[in-house]
């Protein structure tokens, strides 16, 4: 029988992972990317381009980007509805990503599964679940597939923090840390789920000592600094490719926007949201660490904006102009071969 | 007669049960401090407390099994689910606990509990979040099964359901809260369960559905009726037990029978309906039924293709016309 | 040709595919040490070891996901539920995640996968541990629902199973899994999926079931024939896709048609077939289609009780001379 | 936010509550009920009387006695389907229990419910389940609704150690911890699931110290040892009772026979199974100490033993007499008023 293993107690927030100035200003572009397509993704919606749910990721950045940084492209990554930026991050292209949010034939679904629902083969992106907490044991599963063939990969299965009290979070746990599978379980604790904050719905420790009960060593990480994330998720990467079984890594971060696009979020106040904005934003942390490590001028900057938004503004005209699927396509893809 | 939403009608019948009935009491996700996901609980934790308005953790599966232990010691809980597909998760707790409880205890043990939320499609929310469950419940012996249409009968059903000392699943839509109708203006307004409504009357072919399909029938009538065609609109109302009477009624007076649902036609309640009114009325029946349903196919987000794989009027037209050989 | 029990057969199809196939595993409750609970993995763990013959914790939500996941990435899972009824926790993973993802992924995500074990009714085992879920899973688009009768078709059928690209709900029966059949002595014995199968040619009356039911049907039409009325029986094999060609080719010959399930009758199997039959060939049926079906009662325990909730020979026969006129 | 309060991280194998000799007597005659109960119902089996399912209790019998003896009569219990000690615990009548396992009229369920599916909502015993670990979110809404009632009574909610994997138990830990239900979690850790010792199915923790995640505290006790589980249970009863929430208690014990009368056992050696019956049975422990301490002689002890034979006799003579149920009982008690 296992027992827990040592777990980080408390989070070491000098924690940072070494990068070059390129790997920065790298990271920096990523993560506006994904800032500039997200806030695009809401006016489309505003202007009803995209339909039903839409949850945007801004604030969250530092922490999908930190962590691809700490995998390989042959990884697997899972997610829930909050996917955009997952798929950014995997090297999915903008036009599939946002065409898919229209619903049109270029998106990486054909437009049939829409955004929560997308996925990447041969990105090793694999969703896309609209069930809170269903890619759990989805990717302990994609960790099995892993170990079975002995390949070295490992699964990020990302989910968040109200996802983390569904029950089948904990049988993914149990088996996880029985069979050693090589899982990083990362906590998106973006302080909310929907309306409710994590207090209001959580009882006992934090997150990142759920996983004790079970063997399950973990770590918080903050979810505001990319190379705070970077430094985490190294870590946990090892420990999974090394063999020892999972790892379980709380990201603390925030969600500057409402839950989905439906969302007016009265829940908190505006100055809670204005003082996280001002004093933590992922992106600008990073640019002030650009400007004054020397490894970006405000022209660079200036450069990435224009780069960045282009390719957002090609994203948009893609999505517009891509047709929407042929009819015939409403019964293709129910079984392969059939 | 005042109009409501379906929303407010819904929300009215819990006030008014809580009001009546201490041991009744609201639970689910953001039901009190968000006022429901859909906004069916607008007010309800301002004047019952946070006693009886309960925000859960995201937990389907243990909070469904958390109301059913209430029920057993004799509360009454309404269990909204945010959405019916979420209720998968909880549904061994639905069927194995709430449902079979009673006959397994022979008679001992009731579970007086009400689970209620939206089902079937809302707009473009994609496949995981737009199943039809009226015929998986339908199919089990110890539930009953409400879907109302309309805001006087949301009401009315949503009163008795709460009453009710059975486990019940009460089936809303989403779309169908914010559209207004009237609602009866009297103190205790009761729809009993498990009688269908003709809504409208008619003498050439039976059109019968449920929830939101009674839109797409009623609009369906209307146009009929411009190419002479007078269509009888039923509205089931209850799923379980399911008011063959009033189906077979209907058929006898006019030989024809269309059924209208959203969910997938194998195994739907279009087939259950087909399969009754053949064994109750074979020799009445002039055209074999036909049934309109979702298509065959999980809900795909595409708007345009959404809009294929969903029933409407139009189809309904023509499967009236189908039946009536005037296609 | 060899006899073999269906416990036997199904052990010799998974082996075969284990054999031929290094990314088939089995996963579930039981199945390494204790050769299933039900003894249908009999050998399995000692031929292929701890990595492909995989005891699980008693989690099937987590378990079945974990399968799917697998599936996603390539491997072609067996889950063995050591009843369908404990699938009930799992059933959201196989709908949402197995069931809807290559459509929701435009045809880019595939499961292989196979999740099996026995279905229905036991000898005694009460309401909890007994209910047919053919007609749920039937209602489902992206699954493929098979429910063989006979050790032939089991392993016929399970190797088909395992090597479709689809995710497959594979309905056992515990009490055939110690019936014995001929199977036929090829190296690779294949069932197709989809196909129903006419077990007994017959001109008066069709009678359709699928799993134990056939063994009904096939009584029935013994006794039946010494009673003058040839009945045809179909083993329909495969719940989704059905075979409703074989069917109705069948009812426009014979124009009679009862359907026979363990399963609770409404919006079940048989009310499918038999709303297909009067869509397809209403013309030809003589009489209506007379659904045998378990009662509309949890199963209860006592041995009497059972006996009266389920379908039997007596019953069938009673409903084919129905449908004969005959009564 | 909760964090986890103390919990004793080593069971105290010495703790055993004060006893009268009185009391212990009547933990003995209950015990030695429960023994001869279970060998008939495993006689009657054997003889095509009972059907189905039968889970026996055989080796188990001092959880339920001393825990029983720490609640009041209108306080809540609930288990699985290894439950006819449970009800006779509860004080429900032999012959009801009995006629129930041979499905007959008399039953407490009529018949309809057998071995799995009892209740008497009298003797506040709410059953009997037949899915693994069903009864731990039911027995939380049952301390909910004595919560919601502020009548004081607690729920004492049994299950396997097997049961202690599944998702919804720690749904039920975060809910019971957020809210401060009056539940005793017991994990009744007989050594098996089925044929899966807990090595094979459990990574991390102990079991009573799987709450700690949840802010639950939780102790160890000897299962084959009834003073100790009356201990026990009154540290555990009298915490809930205090309004601080819930408590997990985890009983070591074992049992004799299979898992149910259809399993042979062979995943264990006999050798096994006849030391622990030989060195801990709890019966035989307690005969011990009755004749030792001087509260009964064997004389005392042997009318017991014929009080207790003759109790359980006249149960199988009943469940045989008791009629069938009558075949219209098919289509009643599907639904109240319907
Ligand atoms: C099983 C299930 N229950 C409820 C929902 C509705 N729902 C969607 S997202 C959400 C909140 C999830 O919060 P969290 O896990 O913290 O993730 P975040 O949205 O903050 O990224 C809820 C309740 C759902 N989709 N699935
Ligand atoms: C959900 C579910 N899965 C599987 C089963 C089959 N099953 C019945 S009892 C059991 C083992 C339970 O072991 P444990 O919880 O340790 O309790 P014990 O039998 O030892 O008292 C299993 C797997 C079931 N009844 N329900
Ligand atoms: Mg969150
Ligand atoms: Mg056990």
């Amino acid at each position: 029988m296992s027992t827990a293993r040592k777990t980080k107690a408390t989070p070491d927030p000098t924690a940072s992972a070494p990068a070059t100035g390129e790997q920065l200003v790298g990271y920096y572009r990523e993560m506006l990317l994904m800032r500039r397509f997200e806030e695009r993704a809401g006016q489309m919606y505003g202007m009803g381009l995209i339909g039903g749910f839409c949850h945007l990721y801004i604030g969250q950045e530092a922490v999908v980007v930190g962590l691809e940084h700490a995998i390989r492209p042959d990884d697997y990554v899972i997610t829930s509805y909050r996917d955009h930026a997952h798929m950014l991050a995997r090297g999915m292209d903008p036009k599939g990503v946002m065409a898919e949010l229209t619903g049109r034939a270029g998106g990486y679904s054909k437009g049939k599964g829409g955004s929560m629902h997308m996925f990447s083969a041969k990105r090793r992106f694999f969703g896309g679940h609209g069930i809170v907490a269903a890619q759990v044991p989805l990717g302990a599963g994609l960790a099995f597939a892993a170990k079975y063939r002995d390949q070295g990969q490992v699964c990020l299965t990302f989910f968040g923090e109200g996802a983390a009290n569904q029950g089948q979070v904990y049988e993914s746990f149990n088996m996880a840390s029985l069979w050693k599978l090589p899982v990083v379980f990362v906590v998106e604790n973006n302080q909310y789920a929907m309306g409710t904050s994590i207090a209001r719905a959580k009882a006992g420790l934090e997150f990142y000592r759920r996983g004790e009960a079970f063997g399950i060593s973990g770590a918080m990480a903050d979810g505001m600094d990319v190379l705070a994330m970077k430094a985490a998720g190294d870590q946990a990467v090892a420990h999974c490719r090394s063999g020892e079984g999972p790892y379980l890594l709380e990201a603390r971060t925030y969600r500057y926007r409402g839950h989905s696009m439906s969302d007016p979020a009265k829940y908190r106040s505006r100055e809670e949201v204005a003082k996280m904005r001002s004093e933590r934003d992922p992106i600008d942390q990073l640019r002030v660490r650009l400007l004054e490590g020397g490894h970006a001028d405000e022209a660079a900057l200036k450069e990435i904006d224009r780069d960045v938004k282009a390719i957002v503004a090609e994203a948009a005209e893609f999505a517009q102009q891509s047709p929407e699927p042929d009819p015939s396509e409403l019964y293709t893809d129910i079984l392969a071969g059939g | 007669m005042p109009v409501l939403t379906v929303r407010e009608a819904l929300r009215d019948a819990m006030a008014e049960e809580m009001r009546r009935d201490p041991d009744v009491f609201l639970m689910g996700e953001e039901v009190g401090e968000y006022q429901g996901a859909y906004k069916v609980s607008q007010g309800l934790l301002e004047e019952f407390g946070g006693r009886r308005v309960i925000d859960t953790p995201i937990t389907e599966h243990g909070f469904a099994g958390l109301g059913i232990g209430a029920g057993f010691a004799g509360l009454k809980p309404i269990v909204e689910f945010m959405t019916f597909n979420f209720a998968m998760q909880a549904i061994d707790q639905i069927l194995n606990s709430a449902a079979k409880t009673r006959y397994m205890s022979g008679g001992q043990m009731g579970c007086p509990i009400v689970f209620r939320g939206p089902n079937g499609a809302a707009a473009r929310v994609g496949a995981q979040h737009s199943q039809c469950y009226a015929s998986w419940y339908g199919h089990v012996p110890g539930l009953k099964v409400v879907a109302p249409f309309g805001a006087g009968d949301a009401k009315g059903l949503l009163k008795s359901a709460i009453r009710d000392p059975n486990p019940i699943i009460f089936l809303e839509n989403e779309i169908l809260y914010g559209r207004s109708f009237e609602v009866p203006d009297v103190a205790d307004h009761i729809v009993p369960i498990g009688s269908a409504a003709v809504v409208r009357p008619g003498s050439d072919v039976t059109i019968a559905g449920f929830s939101i399909a009674v839109a797409y029938a009623l609009d369906a009538a209307e146009q009929l009726a411009k190419e002479g065609i007078e269509a009888e609109v039923i509205d089931l109302r209850t799923i379980r037990p399911l008011d063959a009477a009033t189906i077979c009624a209907s058929v006898r007076k006019t030989n024809r029978l269309v059924t209208v649902e959203e969910g997938w036609p194998f195994a739907g309640i279009g087939a259950e309906i087909a399969a009754i009114v053949m064994d109750q009325c074979f020799d009445d029946l002039d055209a074999p039924v036909v049934r309109v349903t979702g298509e065959d196919v999980p809900l795909p987000y595409a708007a345009n293709l959404e809009k294929l794989a969903l029933p409407d009027a139009a189809r309904v037209i023509a499967a009236a016309k189908r039946v009536c050989y005037r296609a």
